[in-house]
């Protein structure tokens, strides 16, 4: 059999996505890897050089919409910084219980797309239906089950709701005994780990070299995280450990995403906790007059500014589900920021596509692409 | 903030830069991919002699009354969508087939490859760089088909219909039978958008 | 490790190089864009800032910026560098002989705000259509809402 | 460190043993009552789901109260709209229109919003912005229709969402507290009357000027000696009057 | 009472209604309804289309039951708004597939990519005729049956590889390769599970191998033969852990992607034609057919239909069991399958022949308490 370029296209089971993974096979062996995205790029840097601060949020929500608060939070830090606004405590507790329950729904819908693509049909459902039960927390308090719209510059839109806390700590405890439930479908059968034991191995070195971060990271040893390292929101008050694993493969990945999902769970008791004990104002009040929607917004013309604004440089780093994300917003005085820049962790992950999967099989593809957990949306922004 | 109007741009920029206008619409101009050139084989040519023993047996009005709606039937009670997500609607378009919405009960299983579909679910942005992939699929899929534009990015290029890489709506693109409204739609819309559909080919009789 | 211990440990090595404090990060430094390669490899081996973030570009209209975002294990800190290049001859030299990872990051920069990276090992466009030849980021680059495209209606 | 699972079992029948039993005890519980919802006939928003968390295993799993302000489509009070304009300054995706109204007296026609569905994006800043609260949420999420024009909401058709009663959201937004006024640049206001007339709430008087004595030869400018104030707590700095004032005296500020 | 033989039944309903025909039709043509020739050859057509039509309806029950129950594994409800309970259904997905186009993609050449799934829908229709479900079903004692049946359900991969190969389209040719190393991998073990069979009831004939389990049912003693069997047949079905080729995540649809309309049908039906076939096999080789053990109350065995029936619900049992395994295992890789195939099976299946002879062996001896005529 000679070499042949195969195109695992746009239209593909495996790809969970709009993107191309071009193959150079020869018979079942994986010689070249080629991965062709941009096929969901939809110009968000430049549509919000054209937007209000609050109004980018419902771009933010639609960039990775696996992860959907995670990016309004890391956009909302950088914009902050930049407009020189800082929000009240409570605020900051709400967005990391948020940020929480994202990586829970996050992973959830990892752990559908993962197993599915080794070719176990029934966790898809298990999977789903546990996730839509994390949406309809997110759906009572922020109004939206994938797209929220919910954290403002300066806050967050609303307070929790009376009898969220009671509901979501019951949500709690139905999750942790379904992650046993999952460990014993997935890990428990000899199957899953004949198919997922030191297959696509990225070691601790290779994954600082090429750039890799989150899960994979911590999969190869690296106990890095920066809700650990850098705590933003209110990560220093709460405890927590990070979930690592020492064999840097499938199997490494899945448990460490199986652990942090754990972690989660604590970390959502300890908020909802803290939050139950003080309320307090969730919205600053020196958010800056001309910040535009929703509040009393300008005119339609533009702002007949009468004074010069504080010019600003944001920059935010947060430990999105997927990885390290980073945000970086140029305030020039007007209305609209002048430059938004995003850097999604999958788009570091994916370009190092090479190093984890020439050498393998045809058939080990799925299961690597699915422990590396692509979320097309943030890669092509 | 009167981004939109070309007249009086918002932006900062410079008079003499060339403007969007100039250069031509950022159309694929790739060529489309040498996809395979059907013959089609119309199951009406392939069973001529069948046609015309069934026709002089019932007459056409009797044929109208028993054969067509039987098909009629068949063909809107097990549409088989196509397995492909593009962007957020594809999440709500995966958890209408998770275990609370269960999309199966009405017959939609989703197919892998477009030969075996007969729907295809637009749930995302299509950009101008799937344009004519998506042309290509909408091609393969066999004659009774139909399209459903799910959510606004489909409709008519929601959010993003102003960003330079964003087709501002599938029904430029292919026919689109139904619309369905949201950002994302519920599991719950796309499975009203579903009966709809099935609604809309009972009373076409097709 | 605040601004002025970075700089007092640059600006032995690399006298052109300007560095202010940044908030929640070691500190920003701007440098001229041709000490580009061995002031990274500076930072990589003797001040540990092993990882790189990302590389981003700014479109000044008569210049354009390009900036970097390192991370340090030891530290546990970002630091900032940026550069500005002339918008007539937007010329850089390419990071990937430091760090590999800049590749993909380089060919965005490109494809999106025309900043040229020499040595690149290949500067394909990555996320516009294909045969695009604009670059949408630049802010002569007007967003409007296309027309003139008719809807297509079923021939049933 | 996470508890790796431990090493596949070496006896073949225990490979698949913990999975096989899993899935089985699955099959047991949702045998009889899955926790699939039968959409066109049992609703997420039933009053039977509404009450606790349905979590137990076998029963139609959902978080209850959850619908109260979930976004879904418009209702809208045409009697209390101010056509403010507010709720189109404020939509993202520019897809609120202020048309007329029929009825009402034809020299002034009242203007009130129409939202294309298709555009929408369900963000739900009009209804945070709507300072009297007339344009609301509420938690119908259907919508899908044949014809593109169809998804156009006149203001009518919002209305029979709103006269259909559903359940509407509410939890109001907070709005922060520093909000500007509108404050005056005293020497080139003309008294033109244009931000009275065109204020929706009609919270600015004119209130008239003493002609001041021209001393000595300098000539007295050409204007109206009357002056707009502000009646700063009904005014929802919906800025109508600064964009419509033709000396562009009018202008965001605090009173400090 | 005379055992109901479906041909008797046919015979009858035949002669009946030509003596109806005689009586009304004029003088020449009465003598019609006395012709034996005509009536033997009407009542085997008749004979033939009640077999089919059964085994086809009996199919697409099998389709909805799978449907269901995964769903129930799933906790979801499976097909359910067509027709009572879904069972409609796979009716309207048939009816549909039956009127769409038939797709020849340009370069695929016609004569293997339309008989291709023709023939492999045949040779799984052929089974239903050669599998006796119960005395009087069908066939009735053909000297080699279990042979010819095995024969013919090896035929498949042949048919597969033909079809991939010629839809010309690179994924379905990977797919055709793998399902033909796969299925041949797999027919070796099943022979050699069934020579086990063949030791033990000493004769080709199914009948007589049910006969012989008519007072201990042979998964008792081959017990290592019933579970090679049992992974050969899954294997053979194609259903996970064992179904690589249509493997959905890697090859899009494995070897049927460039299928659509008609022929897509005959190969989804001709698939569940042969997981029917495969646990009837299952049932008359391991399970004893259409006998009942002894305790069984006597009302529960002795009405007409009883054969039939409890071999039905022993086929559901078997085949719930494959509902099961596919809900709740991952798939197994092309070369861990092979290898497993090769290097375990096969040693496996020669091992429970030796059991099997130890077992004939001890039947001289009446150790189990089973006194089999043979050898006795």
């Amino acid at each position: 059999m000679s070499e042949m370029w195969i195109n695992m296209g746009p239209q593909h089971p495996m790809t969970h996505g709009l993107w191309n993974l071009r193959v150079k096979i020869d018979g079942e062996i994986v010689l070249d890897v080629d991965p062709e995205m941009g096929y969901l790029h939809r110009g968000i840097e430049k549509i919000s050089e054209d937007r209000h601060y609050n109004e980018i949020i419902t771009l933010m929500d639609r960039t990775c919409y696996v992860a959907g608060i995670a990016w309004e939070h890391l956009f909302i830090l950088a914009a902050e910084q930049a407009l020189h606004v800082e929000p009240p405590e409570r605020a900051l507790w709400i967005r990391m219980l948020s940020e929480e329950f994202q990586r829970v729904a996050s992973h959830l819908m990892w752990y559908a797309a993962f197993v599915q693509d080794i070719g176990l049909m029934s966790p898809f459902l298990y999977g789903m239906r546990d996730r839509d039960l994390v949406l309809d927390l997110f759906q009572s308090y922020t109004g939206g089950r994938l797209t929220y719209e919910y954290m403002r510059v300066g806050g967050v839109r609303n307070d929790l709701p009376p009898g969220f806390a009671e509901q979501a700590r019951k949500v709690c405890d139905w999750l942790l005994d379904r992650f046993v439930e999952y460990d014993r479908l997935c890990s428990g059968s000899d199957i899953f780990h004949r198919r997922c034991d030191d297959l696509g191995v990225v070691k601790a070195q290779d994954c600082i070299r090429l750039g890799i971060t989150g899960p994979m990271l911590r999969s190869a040893g690296v106990p890095r995280d920066l809700r650990k390292d850098r705590p933003y929101a209110a990560y220093d008050r709460v405890d927590f450990d990070v979930a690592t694993a020492e064999t840097a493969d499938v199997t490494g990945r899945y448990v460490v995403r199986m652990e942090e999902l754990r972690q989660s769970v604590r970390i959502i008791r300890q908020a909802l906790d803290w939050l139950d004990k003080n309320p307090g104002p969730v919205m600053a009040d020196n958010v800056p007059r001309w910040m535009g929607a929703p509040y009393a917004p300008v005119g339609r013309e533009g702002y007949l500014l009468k004074r010069e604004y504080p010019k600003g440089v944001g920059f935010s780093a947060i430990e999105e589900p997927h990885g390290e994300a980073l945000a970086y917003v140029v305030n020039e005085g007007g209305e609209h920021p002048y430059r938004v820049k995003l850097k999604s962790p999958v788009f570091v992950n994916l370009s190092a596509a090479r190093h984890y999967l020439v050498g393998y099989r045809v058939a080990d593809i799925p299961p690597i692409m699915g422990s590396v957990d692509i979320c097309v949306g943030e890669v092509d922004r | 903030m009167g981004r939109l109007s070309a007249a009086k741009p918002v932006l900062t920029t410079p008079a003499a830069a060339p403007t969007a206008e100039d250069s031509p619409l950022p159309m694929a101009t790739e060529p489309a991919v040498p996809f395979i050139e059907i013959e089609t084989l119309r199951a009406r040519e392939f069973l001529p002699a069948a046609k015309e023993a069934l026709g002089s047996l019932l007459s056409e009005q009797a044929q109208g009354k028993l054969i067509r709606p039987m098909f009629n039937w068949a063909g809107r009670n097990s549409l088989f969508p196509l397995h492909w997500g593009l962007a957020c609607c594809a999440i709500e378009f995966a958890a209408a087939f998770g275990a609370r919405w269960d999309a199966e009960r009405f017959g939609v299983v989703p197919r892998s490859s477009p030969r075996q579909c007969d729907l295809l679910i637009v749930n995302g942005t299509v950009t101008w760089k799937v344009a004519h992939k998506l042309i290509t699929l909408y091609e393969q899929m066999p004659e009774p088909k139909w399209v459903i534009a799910m959510g606004n990015c489909a409709t008519g290029g929601g959010p993003f219909r102003t960003a330079y890489s964003v087709v501002p709506g599938v029904d430029k693109l292919v026919p689109v039978d139904v619309y369905i409204a949201g950002c994302p739609p519920r599991p719950e819309a796309l499975l009203d958008g579903i009966l709809r559909l099935e609604q809309l080919i009972k009373e076409r009789k097709e | 490790m605040e601004g002025e211990e970075l700089s007092r440990r640059l600006v032995g090595k690399f006298p052109a190089v300007v560095v202010e404090p940044f908030r929640e990060t070691a500190g920003r430094v701007r440098f001229p864009p041709e000490i580009l390669l061995d002031l990274f490899r500076e930072m990589r081996d003797g001040l540990g800032f092993d990882h790189l973030g990302q590389v981003g570009a700014i479109d000044w209209v008569e210049e354009r910026e390009v900036f970097y975002t390192l991370w340090s294990d030891r530290e546990k800190q970002y630091v900032f560098l940026s550069t500005r290049v002339p918008a007539s001859a937007p010329h850089l030299e390419s990071l990937t002989p430091v760090f590999s990872s800049a590749n993909w990051h380089e060919r965005e920069a490109w494809e999106l705000v025309g900043i040229e990276f020499d040595h690149h090992p290949d500067l394909r466009p990555l996320l516009t259509p294909t045969g695009y030849e604009f670059h949408p980021l630049l802010r002569s680059f007007q967003l409007h809402e296309p027309e003139g495209l008719e809807v297509k209606v079923r021939d049933v | 460190m996470a508890e790796s699972e431990p090493t596949p079992s070496s006896n073949p029948v225990l490979w698949v043993a913990k999975p096989l039993v899993t899935a089985a005890r699955q099959f047991g519980k949702s045998l009889f009552r899955p926790s699939t919802i039968v959409y066109p006939f049992e609703r997420l928003e039933d009053p039977k789901f509404r009450g606790a968390v349905r979590v137990a295993p076998g029963k139609p799993i959902g978080v209850g109260q959850v619908w109260d302000n979930y976004r879904g489509v418009h209702a809208l009070n045409i009697d209390t709209c101010i056509s403010c304009n507010l709720c189109a300054f404020s939509c993202p995706d520019l897809c609120i229109d202020m048309v007329t109204v029929p009825g009402g007296d034809p020299r002034h026609p009242k203007k009130c919003p129409q939202i294309d569905y298709g555009k929408c994006s369900y963000c739900g800043f009009c209804s945070d912005a709507c300072p009297e609260g007339c344009l609301t949420m509420t938690t119908r999420y259907e919508l899908s229709v044949s014809k593109r024009a169809d998804m156009i909401y006149s203001p009518e058709r919002l209305r029979e969402v709103f006269n259909a009663k559903l359940p509407m959201s509410p939890i109001r937004v907070e709005r922060p507290k520093n909000e500007d006024a509108i404050l005056l640049d005293a020497p080139l206001c003309i008294g033109c009357n244009a931000c009275a007339r065109d204020c929706p709430t009609k919270c600015i008087t004119m209130v008239d000027l003493p002609k001041p004595v021209p001393k000595g030869g300098e000539k007295l400018p050409k204007r109206i000696w009357k002056e707009p104030v502000v009646n700063d707590s009904d005014c929802v700095r919906c800025g109508t009057c600064i964009s419509v004032c033709p000396k562009e005296c009018l202008f965001w500020g605090t009173h400090r | 009472m005379a055992p109901l033989s479906l041909y008797g039944v046919a015979n009858t309903l035949v002669s009946t209604l030509l003596l109806h025909l005689a009586a009304v039709l004029p003088a020449p043509l009465s003598t019609l309804a006395s012709n034996s020739g005509l009536i033997t050859a009407l009542s085997v057509l008749l004979f033939g289309a009640i077999l089919l039509g059964a085994s086809l309806l009996n199919t697409i029950l099998l389709i909805w039951f799978e449907r269901k129950m995964l769903g129930r594994f799933m906790d979801r409800r499976g097909a359910m708004h067509v027709g009572y309970a879904g069972l409609l259904q796979n009716f309207a997905d048939g009816l549909k597939l039956f009127r769409k186009h038939t797709f020849k993609p340009r370069d695929a050449d016609g004569l293997g990519f339309f008989s291709a799934p023709t023939a492999y829908m045949v040779t799984s229709i052929v089974m239903f005729g050669i599998l006796p479900i119960s005395t009087g079903w069908n066939s009735g004692s053909l000297p080699l049956s279990l042979l010819l049946a095995l024969v013919v359900f090896s035929f498949a991969p042949l048919f597969i590889f033909l079809g991939a190969w010629s839809s010309a389209n690179k994924y379905s040719l990977i797919g055709g390769m793998r399902s033909a190393a796969q299925m041949i991998a797999y027919e070796v073990p099943i022979l050699l599970a069934v020579v086990a069979v063949i030791l033990l009831s000493g004769s080709f004939d199914l009948s007589t191998i049910v006969a012989e389990q008519r007072n201990y049912w042979f998964w008792g003693p081959l017990f290592l033969a019933l579970l090679v069997f049992v992974a050969g047949m899954l294997a053979e079905m194609e259903r996970i852990p064992f179904d690589l080729p249509e493997a959905e995540a890697e090859l899009v649809e494995g070897w049927n992607t460039e299928y659509g309309g008609m022929l897509f049908a005959f190969f989804m039906l001709a698939d569940y034609a042969r997981a029917l076939v495969g646990s009837y096999l299952i049932v008359l080789l391991f399970l004893g057919g259409w006998t009942m053990p002894g305790w069984v109350p006597a009302p529960l065995t002795n009405f007409p239909l009883a054969g039939i029936l409890w071999f039905q619900v022993k086929t559901y049992l078997v085949f719930g069991v494959f509902i099961w395994v596919r809900a709740s295992l991952p798939r197994v890789r092309t070369d861990q399958l092979l290898r497993v195939g090769w290097m375990r099976m096969i040693p496996l299946a020669l091992l429970s022949i030796v059991l099997a002879a130890l077992v004939v062996l001890a039947k001289c001896l009446p150790v189990f308490g089973c006194v089999p005529s043979v050898g006795g």
